[in-house]
């Protein structure tokens, strides 16, 4: 087990560093200059190089990028240009918070994902498959910007049973930083009411973002689970006394996972870049908003730092992916 | 069909079992009244092509047919018991992995490959542990799976429980499968086609076990093959089975040295091993959807008879010892001697 | 408009419907106790900028900031605004206006309780002159960080390289830091710019309440007792919870639902008669100085021909512009200044929308032999819709005198690159006239200089030496009635030159809830003076 | 002995190497074909008899380059089969044709049968056009198929039927030599019993030879006229099939004889006993790799493998009970 996750730790490296060098060329191919931006309006043109010099723009691209690469090795993702605070603190401000919507999301999608699909492909065919069909094709098909709106206009507005926007409301106090995912840092805290104020500012934001990938979730179980009925062992379990029940949601179930398990590993991708709009409409300080306003403005050490970032979660969690399959799986254990 | 007064009721009597799988392009008359008895103590080989129906009648004995077939006609009796009046779920609990215990084909398949070994069997133990077993309890049924372990040959029985199914080797697996089938003390034992995956060595040695095991626990063993090789070593009676009907039946010693029924013969003499001349049968088994009418050999039979296409089908006792029955034209003449079932 | 209350209204009812049968009995949510937490806080929902150091930024949002944080020598007051002594109890001018003499107000302190001194004045404006961006740009073509010298513990000389008359106008731009707090919080000669990011030096009304700050996403400030210029109302408000909102629709929702007190001022014309319609909310008009316009690059064929270039100004239909697009919530710029601010001509006609005139100055165009045929690009600018309609009206309006236009897109950083070089600079593209000091030069002077080519003021590439010559003469004296003959008569040439196609000026909105009394908009940016609040109820 | 072999084959090998395991990886090494030699006649039925993973497959797929072998020589009609290159080999490749086990995965399901019999003719220039069309219709009337078959698919046929394709097509370039890979193994009796009388049919008429590999006693004493019996890698017995058959050897070639069940009710009564199971190739005991489940066991059998004596005319064995000077033992 160890040995696999250090294999997939070393894996990681040349994985990043390619997503380093496609990031940071992307960044520079658009013809935008930091410099211009970062100087204002009023700045003249020889202000304007001054800076870009200062910055180090000026030099060749591949200088720049190995420039940026001994940064990196030595554990400095840089300054943003406008905070002036090392990105590494604004990631930890805000990383967390694009993770436990991310958690909160995935952990819907399974919970909610996994039993539809089991009972849809249980029940194939039948009314409540089809209603269960119609659900994933529909929550595959809604933008996720109007599902939150609607959310917003029936559960906070019409309803007001729900918080519209935001992590807390304004005047609450953020816990205390141990985990950074404020449901579980006010229960940390022992303050049960707070987490769950918090948890229902989680519900709203990790609904939308949870939809499609429910959907997801719940088709590719629905048909592991119909592939797994038809395997050998299904029919001896049966043929042996098995009963029903216990053969589907113990035995059955747990091997279709393992397919379903892989599905949300990608999954997460999803939730990562489903992020960015779901944070811009709930007023979620997450990476999204981070990231898009450092794109706008050329703001290149957040921008990098940021998708540096997503792209060790993505990692990370596709890591744990590979842990809970070998859990699930122990011929895959067996593998590594 | 009247039983025949001196033999004793058989642990599991099969009569005019017809099986119908509604499928897209229409009903599939899979199994067309068949039958099959196999007494207390009996070793009864089940033996046709594929195709034959051997492995749907053996699901309907299990009572797990999938949902899309029904039974239109005939009658299943096991220990007295009518199984066709059970439900499911009384099969479930009463029948399957109590009084009927199963090993199947392929045993790389039969096993789930994400549990252990001790906690798949042990679900059995859990729903069927015998009622009049001194003790119920899990730790019970883990012991007496150690035992059954041992006694079918598994090397460590004890650390055997914790291993996966991948981590046995082929024949290691089948054993604990019958191991599986053994454990809560059935009646019967029904084995679909239990070695065919096996290489001769294995095979060899799963079938001196099995043997052993039914003289030892004083089993019936209701054994499908599609090899009379294996029926010959192992079997006491013998059922074939073509397209759905049962063609013939009888003592091993009597079918197998006399085989009376034209497609029993052919499949004997299409054994390369017989060292005589080999002969295939011409054409290949019908479709289900659409067989043909009568006695469902007569097109490929080399002594049909313009009758067979209308005869209905039906197994006639033969006279004389070894009791021996026949479902054909050519039984039909001699008269009621004595039908079997 | 119409689409978006379709949506909600239908979309509300059918999730009512599809949820009443089952009700919501003690689904009790909310948390009395959190909502109560902020319930007497003013829950500001403007935009707030990525630092609240005041020098390094200097926008809209940072205003915000920058006015309830710190005190400036000067602020702007009085309408229209001009720049009148804040800090500076008495300023002395020389003669030839290179050397002004500031005396400082005794007794103004800090809000770590340490007073205010000329020190202070001095180490905040050599800050300025040091760091690269924001507001320093503004004061470096005429001022060295030597030329700031305290003459006396409440006494201050700056001395200019030469006479700079928008000088004073420029005084509201620089904040005056803690240069004891700075100094402390200084790391390798940063200017204590990291830590002023997110954290406050300064002797303004308010304070930062530590550790609130996340860029762009939350501030809290308090009130601060015994703040020298005193505070208007009676309940002044003692906690500012700063929580804008990103989305446009959450926006809104936000406010009429109460969750913040007031929106940005950007709500849009097709917004308005929404808010106004919404119980508890008002829809507040700031007027503004900010002028949009179309940048026209003079130095490339066909542009660099007058007759070309007035065709542009002929066609495009500015009343449609402002009434359909922005529903009437501007109104029409004839020339380069706001036409509220002195300077501006008052008789300027300038142009109107008049295809006929379109035609025949096309035609000459083409009679000189002007390339009118070649297809012209218009830059939007990603994110501002604005710039988009105007495109596409100039768009059709072209096609119907034969003059094709391309539409391309570009984000805000890509097209200030562009518009660094005069061969990558886009035909035509569109910005604001934003204000940063209230003076004529701040537009004008600041747009049609030579010395604004290469950056994206002076992306017209506009060459001229009689206007150059003007609007260096109007820096350099201190006579207004000069200037403003001077900035009169430059407004005109650019006009008679058809240099830009110059729009409106226009006019901002935000949603305001009732409870928030004694609201005012601030001069310069979201710059509003908090001190005059009070929340009712 | 007469005839020069159509096919020889001197000491092939196949191993396959393996590295598993993250970060200290192990070698593993399965030797599939170890050092196996042995040569076919002209018209001659060899068969090549033995258990899964004992490497007949392996071997037979070797010896045509389906897999290139480590070591070994491989000779057709004198020619060495492992370094033909370009003509040569194609030449080889025709006159040496296999049949798979699984005639199904073989033939390409988009295909006509016309088609999948046409093409190799013309990819060796032996017919084309109405010519190869013609040629095809024979070919399937030669294997007991109508000539209305050569419009359909693949999926159109039954089990048997698609062997008899798979026959045909390596019949279309006229072989010498059909490599059969358990061509019967995967059909029912009844149709098993079909096709081996239609290759039985084949080599008489057309004086084919043919490798058969199959691990059915049964099968190869009725096809085989030769036979050679492999266990883990290696050759253990080889000779004539009715006297290996009948009368074995070596004690494996003997379990396995004992262990094929065989449908006759007076033959047998008893069930014989057989110890322990086939060891991973991976890792085969050390000596003769039966003799852990071997009666006869010496302690020489653990030391090294046996060499391979002829102890009577044409019957060849591996086992220390037959030692190269001692041939009296045999009888």
């Amino acid at each position: 087990m160890l040995a696999l996750i250090l294999r997939r730790l070393a894996l990681m490296i040349p994985v990043l560093l390619g997503l380093l060098v496609l990031v940071f060329v992307l960044t520079r191919i658009v013809p935008a200059d930091p410099a211009a931006v970062l100087a204002g309006e009023q700045a003249s043109p020889e202000q304007v190089a001054a800076i870009r010099a200062t910055l180090g723009l000026d030099r060749p691209l591949h200088v720049q990028f190995v420039r940026y690469l001994v940064q990196v090795a030595s554990g400095d993702f840089g300054t943003s240009l406008y905070t002036h605070r090392p990105v590494v603190q604004d990631l930890a401000e805000r990383m967390p918070a694009t993770i436990e919507l991310a958690l909160a999301s995935m952990l819907l999608a399974i919970l909610v994902g996994i039993p539809l699909g089991a009972v849809a492909a249980v029940r194939r065919n039948g009314w409540l498959d089809q209603i269960i069909r119609v659900f994933t094709i529909g929550g595959l098909a809604v933008a996720s910007f109007w599902m939150a709106i609607m959310l917003q206009l029936v559960f906070s507005m019409q309803l007001d049973i729900l918080p519209l926007r935001g992590r807390v409301d304004a005047g609450v106090p953020a816990p205390p930083f141990l985990t950074g995912l404020y449901v579980i840092d006010y229960l940390l805290a022992g303050n049960l009411a707070l987490a769950r104020h918090a948890l229902w500012h989680l519900v709203l934001p990790s609904v939308t973002l949870a939809l499609p990938a429910t959907a997801t979730i719940a088709r590719f179980t629905r048909s592991s689970v119909i592939e797994t009925l038809q395997k050998d062992f299904v029919a001896w379990e049966r043929a042996v006394g098995y009963p029903r029940r216990v053969m589907l949601w113990k035995y059955v179930l747990r091997n279709s996972l393992s397919a379903t398990v892989t599905q949300v590993g990608l999954l997460f991708g999803l939730f990562l870049s489903g992020s960015i709009v779901v944070e811009a409409v709930f007023g979620w300080p997450g990476l999204g908003d981070y990231l898009f306003s450092a794109i706008t403005t050329a703001d290149y050490q957040p921008v990098m730092a940021t998708t540096l970032a997503i792209g060790v979660i993505y990692a990370v969690v596709n890591i744990m992916v590979d842990l809970v399959q070998a859990r699930i799986d122990p011929r895959v254990a067996e593998q590594r | 069909m009247s039983m025949p007064a001196p033999a004793p009721a058989p642990m599991l009597s099969v009569d005019d079992l017809s099986v119908v799988i509604d499928t897209p392009e229409g009903p599939a008359r899979v199994l067309d009244r068949a039958s099959l008895a196999v007494g207390a103590g009996e070793i009864v080989g089940l033996v046709g092509e594929s195709g034959c129906g051997k492995s749907t009648l053996v699901k309907a004995i299990l009572g797990v047919l999938p949902p899309n077939a029904r039974m239109p006609e005939g009658r299943m009796l096991f220990e007295g018991r009518d199984l066709l009046a059970l439900d499911e779920a009384a099969l479930a609990r009463e029948v399957r992995g109590r009084r009927i215990g199963f090993i199947p084909q392929d045993p790389a398949l039969a096993l789930n490959p994400m549990f252990t070994v001790g906690t798949q069997l042990l679900e059995i133990w859990r729903w069927h542990a015998p009622e009049n077993a001194p003790d119920r309890s899990r730790a019970a049924g883990r012991a007496r799976l150690i035992d059954l372990f041992r006694r079918v040959q598994i090397p460590d029985p004890e650390q055997a429980l914790a291993r996966y199914p991948h981590q046995f080797s082929g024949g290691q697996r089948q054993r604990v499968l019958i191991a599986a089938a053994l454990l809560c003390g059935p009646r019967l034992i029904v084995a679909d086609e239990p070695t065919t995956a096996l290489d001769v060595t294995t095979q060899q040695q799963i079938l001196s076990l099995l043997a052993e095991l039914a003289r030892d626990f004083a089993l019936s063993v209701l054994f499908v093959t599609h090899d009379f090789g294996v029926v010959s070593q192992l079997c006491s009676h013998v059922t074939v089975m073509y397209a759905g009907q049962t063609v013939e039946t009888g003592t091993k010693r009597a079918v197998l040295a006399a085989p009376r029924h034209p497609y029993s013969a052919a499949l004997v003499a299409c054994h390369p091993d017989r060292m005589a001349d080999l002969a295939g049968i011409p054409g290949s088994v019908p479709s289900p959807l659409a067989p043909p009418s009568g006695c469902r050999f007569h097109p490929r039979c080399p002594e049909a008879r313009p009758g067979c296409a209308a005869r209905p089908t039906r197994l006639v006792a033969l006279a004389g010892d070894p009791p021996h029955a026949l479902n054909c034209i050519m039984a039909d003449a001699p008269g009621p001697a004595g039908a079997l079932p | 408009m119409r689409r978006r209350d379709l949506l909600r209204y239908s979309a509300t009812a059918g999730a009512l419907g599809a949820l009443a049968p089952i009700g919501m009995p003690g689904f009790a949510v909310r948390d009395a106790q959190a909502q109560g937490a902020g319930a007497a806080a003013l829950r500001w929902g403007g935009n707030l900028s990525r630092t609240l150091d005041p020098h390094t930024v200097y926008d809209v949002p940072s205003a915000f900031t920058r006015v309830n944080l710190y005190d400036c020598l000067y602020e702007y007051a009085g309408n229209p605004p001009e720049p009148k002594p804040l800090l500076a109890t008495e300023t002395r001018s020389s003669a030839d206006g290179k050397t002004h003499d500031f005396t400082i107000r005794a007794g103004v302190k800090f809000h770590d309780g340490s007073e205010l001194t000329a020190e202070d004045v001095v180490y905040s404006f050599r800050r300025m002159l040091a760091l690269p961006q924001g507001v320093g740009p503004a004061f470096r073509p005429f001022m060295k960080a030597e030329g700031v010298t305290a003459t006396g513990r409440h006494s201050v000389r700056m001395e200019l390289q030469f006479p700079y008359a928008p000088f004073f106008a420029c005084l509201p731009m620089v904040a005056i830091m803690n240069k004891r707090l700075m100094e402390a919080n200084t790391v390798n000669n940063d200017w204590a710019a990291a830590w002023v990011a997110g954290n406050d030096a300064g002797s303004g009304p308010y304070k930062v309440v530590p550790g609130s700050f996340r860029p762009l996403d939350s501030l809290d400030m308090e009130a601060v007792d015994g703040y020298w210029r005193g505070w208007p109302h009676s309940r002044p408000i003692r906690q500012v919870l700063c929580r804008p909102v990103r989305d446009d629709a959450t926006r809104l929702l936000a406010v009429e639902k109460g969750d913040i007190d007031s929106t940005h001022s950007y709500i849009r014309p097709d917004q308005h008669e929404r808010v106004r319609r919404a119980p508890g909310l008002r829809l507040v008009e700031e007027p503004q100085l900010r002028t949009y316009l179309l940048r026209v690059h003079n130095g490339r064929d066909p542009m660099n021909n007058l007759d070309f270039r007035k065709a542009l100004s002929y066609a495009f239909p500015y009343e449609l512009f402002i009434q359909r697009v922005l529903r009437g919530t501007a109104v029409r710029s004839p020339g380069p200044l706001p036409v509220s601010l002195w300077g501006h001509p008052r008789d300027l006609q300038g142009y109107k929308h008049d295809l006929d005139a379109a035609r025949r100055h096309l035609d000459a165009a083409r009679r000189a032999g002007a390339n009118v045929t070649r297809e012209i690009t218009f830059t939007a600018l990603v994110g501002f819709d604005e710039t988009e309609q105007a495109a596409q009206l100039l768009q059709s309006e072209l096609r119907k005198i034969g003059v094709t236009m391309r539409i391309a897109k570009a984000v805000w950083a890509n097209a200030v690159q562009m518009t660094q070089r005069e061969e990558t600079s886009p035909d035509i593209w569109s910005h604001w006239g934003s204000t940063y000091y209230i003076d004529p030069d701040n537009w004008v002077g600041q747009f049609y200089s030579k010395a604004a080519l290469g950056t994206q003021r002076g992306s017209s590439w506009y060459r001229d030496d009689e206007t150059d010559g003007m609007l260096a003469a109007a820096r350099a004296t201190l006579d207004r009635a000069e200037r403003q003959r001077l900035y009169e008569a430059a407004s005109r040439r650019l006009v008679d030159q058809a240099v830009d196609v110059w729009i409106y000026n226009g006019m901002a909105y935000r949603a305001v809830r009732e409870r928030v009394k004694g609201y005012r908009p601030g001069a310069v940016g979201d710059g509003l003076d908090l001190r005059e609040l009070w929340l009712e109820g | 002995m007469a005839e020069a072999p159509v096919l020889a084959v001197r000491n092939l090998r196949k191993h396959f190497v393996q590295r598993k395991g993250f970060p200290n990886p192990v070698t593993v090494t399965v030797r599939a074909v170890d050092d196996i030699s042995f040569a076919i006649r002209p018209g001659e039925a060899f068969g090549l008899v033995g258990e899964s993973g004992c490497g007949k497959s392996t071997a037979a797929r070797a010896l045509l380059r389906l897999i290139e072998p480590d070591a070994g020589s491989v000779t057709y009609r004198g020619e060495d089969v492992l370094a033909a290159r370009g003509g040569a080999l194609k030449l080889l490749r025709r006159k040496l044709q296999i049949v798979f086990q699984d005639p199904y995965s073989s033939l390409n399901p988009r295909r006509t049968i016309a088609q999948t019999l046409v093409e190799p003719m013309q990819v060796h220039g032996l017919a084309r056009g109405a010519d190869a069309l013609a040629r095809a219709r024979a070919l399937l009337d030669e294997v007991g198929l109508p000539a209305a078959a050569l419009d359909r698919y693949p999926h159109e046929f039954s089990g048997g039927q698609r062997q008899r394709i798979g026959i045909a097509r390596a019949l279309a370039v006229e072989p010498e030599l059909i490599i059969a890979d358990e061509p019967v193994s995967a059909l029912d009796v009844s149709i098993q019993a079909q096709v081996l009388m239609l290759l039985k049919d084949l080599q008489a008429r057309r004086h084919l030879a043919f490798l058969f590999v199959s691990h059915d006693l049964g099968v190869v004493r009725w096809f085989c006229q030769r036979v050679a019996v492999m266990y883990l890698g290696r050759i253990v017995e080889e000779g004539p099939v009715e006297d290996v058959l009948h009368e074995p050897l070596h004690p494996y070639a003997r379990v396995l004889r004992d262990a094929s069940p065989v449908p006759d009710p007076a033959l047998r009564a008893a069930l014989p006993r057989i110890e322990g199971e086939i060891p991973s190739a991976a890792n085969p005991p050390a000596g003769c790799h039966f003799h852990p489940r071997c009666p006869r066991a010496l302690p020489a059998c653990r030391e090294s493998f046996p060499a391979t004596t002829e102890p009577a005319p044409g019957r060849r064995v591996a086992c220390h009970l037959y030692p190269a000077e001692d041939r009296a033992s045999v009888r």
